[in-house]
């Protein structure tokens, strides 16, 4: 991250898009969208639009990796090529490598994975296009196909960014504000349990900067949850009506 | 599943074909309803979604400078790349391409490079030295049977959807100007497969005929009505009736599809 | 595929090696000579020299691959790095990658794999010089491996290609032919079955020409359904005199 | 280890720990001994070893000169790479890196990188043409728990160990001139992990307790206090309570590690 | 092979041996037959066949330009490949390159290399820019054991057929001239390999020897008689004894096989 | 290897760091220098610094690589990318893997591998720093990790190369000296058993001279075992006093 001298906040406070420093992006989520998948997502927040498909409970494979008391959870974060402005090799990236832990170890707090021994459950994650926070809309994304699944949890993940831009701490970063920003603060959060499942952090904050940037990302993260829980709602009522018919 | 499952399923699936029938309700030489949605992805050069039933397959394009093939010095680079994501079905796995993968790629890339759709000349930048590559990224988002048909569909789809960037040579440096026209697209080529089951062709196999048929056949068509890319797949055979029988319904297909193409 | 002005067929009728349109190249087949292979074939075709050598059926390998009802049959088409003009990376490219799938698929209706579940068959195709044409080729090669083999088959499958130059429809394309030519259309053949078990195409042909190119593709591989048949019983003669010694 | 064996010892540091105990005698606050050697490698343009407790890392510093990224093109390219070769742990496979590895990598770049702790402009040879890339090999040697840490601090004792050829450039050729000057480090991030362990944070985790804990929670803090890089890692949770409560600790840990370095 | 089947055929050979008598017919220090074809592939710029026995090696010779190493900046490039291809014996694999197989290749450019077979100096085009890169590819089509000896034979005398091309430069661009010209090779490296079975060494061994023996020794000797690569393979042991025999043996087979080389 | 005009050996038959030329490099080894692993051992020999750690015996994996009737021995030589003077990729080159297998067949011997059947036994080498020699100081220090980790041996392996520079044999060769002399004749030596376990040979030697440079090389094997004796004393008299305090 490189503090630029080109301005990420006009003089009426408002960013590059128009937002207000504490204003999310447009979020649009739908659960249940992929035929194949046991359980699926879709989540454009901004520009970002990303697929989440869940698999499983099934039997773990090879089986010498099972594990005999719980199940076992794997996430595959992937970017499509064409997703970022150059195009990106369809073989895993280190950077999505390390995404695909912290994700993973950000849903599996909210998974009782005792209650399926010896299996395994997939999330695969598709970023179709990229523009900043892309692993927090992937976990807001990848927890609604666990519910859409079935798995029983105990909240839903939500997950959201907040950042320093132009020395005012911002929620949800685009990519312009993400790369020419001067921090980046990403949290995700299981509501009902006042629980932090993911906090990382690139740039440079004091702690008092830190404080703010984590209270005004879990206030976002609360927003999200808000709206995950519209769109398990729509879905039920389409199941619902479907049902009718 | 099984070896049961499938032998039953065969023997039901065959049944009904027999009498001209299908599981799903289709006529043997009916296609599934198409929707194709362009410009999808804003960020790429030019995307498509198409849906074919149930199979769902997005297409992206990037260009990108490089250098051309040294047999093809005036000539820019196609490059097509297919990916069987694994959350599109339980049977693809992540890791690198698969000889499913491999194949439905080379099969999309015959068709339009055969078919010679794109004015590869056009792309020449410097010759010899720069040309303008085109990335063809197949992503299959569902698989409910006939990548190949949607693929190849969704590939032309986000070729016709393409902006490429303008730009002047300075010293040997390609620089970027404002404003964008589309690819140079002179053909339209459209893949039909035909699967063969207990003797009779269906068009378009849905996954459960897929999973049950002797072979399938596709064959890519341009706008003049001539063949332009085939691939026998399968573990079966055909008799060179059914080879011949298989052209005309491409032919035939190809046409209603590509009408939807030029609406889309 | 670009048509260029140089001519591939001069006044005559004959194609730039002496041929007229519907000759095969010279062809040599030689059955049994490899001596570890369980079944072995040699094939020269023009500059084309192919070997082909099949192990099996043994125990399949990893067990989880294989199949409760019949064997496993797989192929692997591989060019030395010193075949072609620009030495090739030993490494398995897309292309051989393809091609491995479709000649395993052309034999594999020819082979009665039923016979031996839960094993696994193995085709190793070399190609140590390539000059057009390989694929089919290297078929016509393996399917004697496996009859050398004593792999219970239908019958052998023969394989030719036929294809366009300068606006004529001819019999087994040569390198430059292919690269220079309008349509390449490679096919598989079980003769006795009239059954067909590999096609593809790439080039442009209407369909008339592309009837009339099948056509001759498949008198081409019933010619070379003739060789196949002498190659074997040549292999049983040199077998009955070598038992007679 | 089986799970039995895990469960008792997860019971039996738990139960130490709510008493402010831990099972090698320290207090929840406080770190293992750490001894840092420098210079160990003579040939790398930079290296230490680092001692944390029975964790022993060795971090190698070595320094090429190839070309800027497209976006950066006025500064030096840093690339910092971890390998948890096999003779560190039972644990550790042979084979390309692990998820671990990658991300033990990820989290030491991070950190020397958000800090600005090298002057990459001043590692530009040529902009956009040439510039020094210097290559961080963190090599853990023995796993006893704390990689994360242990790797950091080997890294940038390591980049202070660092001599730097001179050099003049001769027609766009780097020519090596005598003489060595020290690497241009502006920042010293510390890296400092907590555990959580039954509700309660604990110090530079070791192995036993690694294996036993909810979850990690790592950051890093340069010299004037600011933070620069986090990591939370484990599949358990914080309250926004212990993310404070460890951002503190962190703070003060990093000053007092700081110094040993300095002083080193 | 189970090992029951290996300890009688073990017992078998070793009684054999210890009488001076071999399986196959041959005495301790017999070379199997040899046949030597060159030219077999008229599409490389040099091949050879080699029959040792039953075991089939062919060897062939690429040529390209390319950039010298850093260190050797006026001499061509030499690289040998191996390929252990599965259609040679049951116990290769497909796949990247075995430890067998790099083992061989690496000998096989060894005994080429320090012997100075080829004047690397006579393929230099243009100092430090572009020099000619003479790849062997040996490739193993029949596997009836002592590889080395019938590979480095192989790759020999297909580099004793290998053809270059006449080029001239223009503007660094490296035009191709009709005719063409011989390597240029000023020695013939020849490699000798002797197994050591209870205790006694033998010369050639075949595939059923190197099953049961304790270990191999290769030595390759140039035209001078004096020794320029050595290579002991197996899980057993020599004495310096057999060492020193194994050197006389060497070089007194070596000339054997030389004179055969020349004649081809 | 190239022979080039600088002087490897003055007037006085010194060598460029003053050795003469039957003389060993500086050596330091230490045994049990690793918490982790069963065996391990530390050497510096001139420049070279090299670690080997030993873990096993132990139940191999995967099953079906496991040897009925002994253990499997496996060795990864493996150079650190700082150890050498352009960084090294950390994927092992054809070279490690070759210097592996010579190392894994140096060791064999001196096992007795057929006390653990089914069984596995790993051997790690890393090179921290690499001086020339390195195969070498490999086996001596990887023979004391496996003496370390008790495994039942006939006799330690000590290794050493002995070379020409400027027509002189010499032993142990440095880096300098290695790559500008004119042969390296690398041996690994059981002692007590005469065994000559490890022979290779780079460069042009006539058969004298050959024999002169195994003879000092055997020599210099001699000496290195004196020293891994020393090192195993050294480790029990440390263990002893510890159990003493």
């Amino acid at each position: 991250m490189s503090q630029k001298s080109e301005k990420l906040i006009d003089k009426k406070g408002l960013r590059l898009d128009g937002r207000k420093p504490d204003q999310l992006r447009p979020i649009k989520i739908e659960v249940a969208i992929l035929a194949n998948a046991d359980g699926s997502a879709y989540i454009q927040q901004g520009k970002n639009k990303i697929l989440a498909a869940v698999y499983g409970p099934k039997e773990a494979h090879p089986k010498h990796l099972s594990l005999p008391d719980r199940t076992r959870l794997r996430c595959r974060y992937h970017m499509a090529p064409f997703s970022v402005q150059e195009r990106k090799s369809p073989a895993p990236s280190r950077r999505e490598r390390e995404l695909s832990k912290v994700i993973r170890e950000s849903l599996e707090p909210s998974i009782f994975l005792e209650y399926y021994p010896r299996t395994s459950i997939d999330i695969f994650i598709e970023v179709l296009q990229a523009d900043g926070g892309t692993r927090c809309a992937s976990i807001t994304a990848a927890s609604l196909a666990l519910a859409d699944a079935g798995i029983p949890m105990r909240d839903l993940v939500a997950a959201c960014a907040a950042g320093k831009i132009d020395d005012t701490i911002v929620l949800d970063l685009m990519d312009t504000e993400d790369k020419k920003g001067g921090a980046d603060v990403p949290v995700a959060l299981m509501s009902n349990l006042n629980a932090i499942t993911l906090l990382q952090m690139d740039g440079t904050l004091s702690l008092k900067e830190f404080e703010k940037a984590v209270n005004l990302a879990l206030k976002g993260c609360m927003k999200i949850y808000a709206l995950q829980k519209e769109a398990l709602k729509a879905k039920y009522m389409n199941v619902k009506e479907a049902a009718k018919e | 599943m099984s070896s049961i499952v499938v032998r039953v399923k065969k023997k039901q699936i065959e049944q009904l074909i027999a009498k001209g029938k299908r599981l799903d309700g289709r006529g043997l030489t009916d296609y599934r309803e198409i929707q194709i949605e362009q410009g999808v992805v804003e960020r790429a050069e030019g995307s498509a979604r198409v849906l074919l039933g149930k199979t769902e397959v997005l297409a992206g394009i990037k260009i990108e400078v490089g250098t051309p093939y040294s047999d093809t010095p005036n000539e820019g680079v196609l490059t097509v790349n297919a990916e069987l994501v694994p959350l599109a079905s339980p049977t693809f796995e992540p890791g690198p391409p698969s000889e499913n993968a491999i194949e439905l790629a080379r099969v999309v890339d015959r068709g339009i490079r055969e078919s010679k759709a794109i004015d590869l000349e056009k792309l020449c930048i410097k010759p010899g030295k720069k040309v303008f590559i085109v990335f063809v990224d197949v992503y299959v988002l569902n698989h409910d049977g006939n990548l190949i048909d949607a693929s190849a569909l969704a590939a032309l789809a986000a070729l016709l959807n393409t902006k490429m960037f303008n730009y002047e040579l300075e010293e040997d440096d390609v620089k970027i100007k404002p404003g964008r026209k589309p690819l140079p697209i002179r053909k339209h080529p459209i893949a039909i497969t035909c699967a063969k089951i207990n003797g009779k062709l269906v068009v378009d196999p849905w996954l459960e005929e897929e999973q049950i048929m002797d072979a399938r056949l596709t064959m890519t068509t341009d706008d003049d009505g001539n063949i332009c890319a085939i691939q026998k797949g399968g573990s079966g055979w055909f008799t060179s009736k059914q080879v011949l029988e298989t052209a005309k319904i491409a032919k035939e297909k190809a046409k209603e599809l590509r009408k939807k193409l030029v609406k889309a």
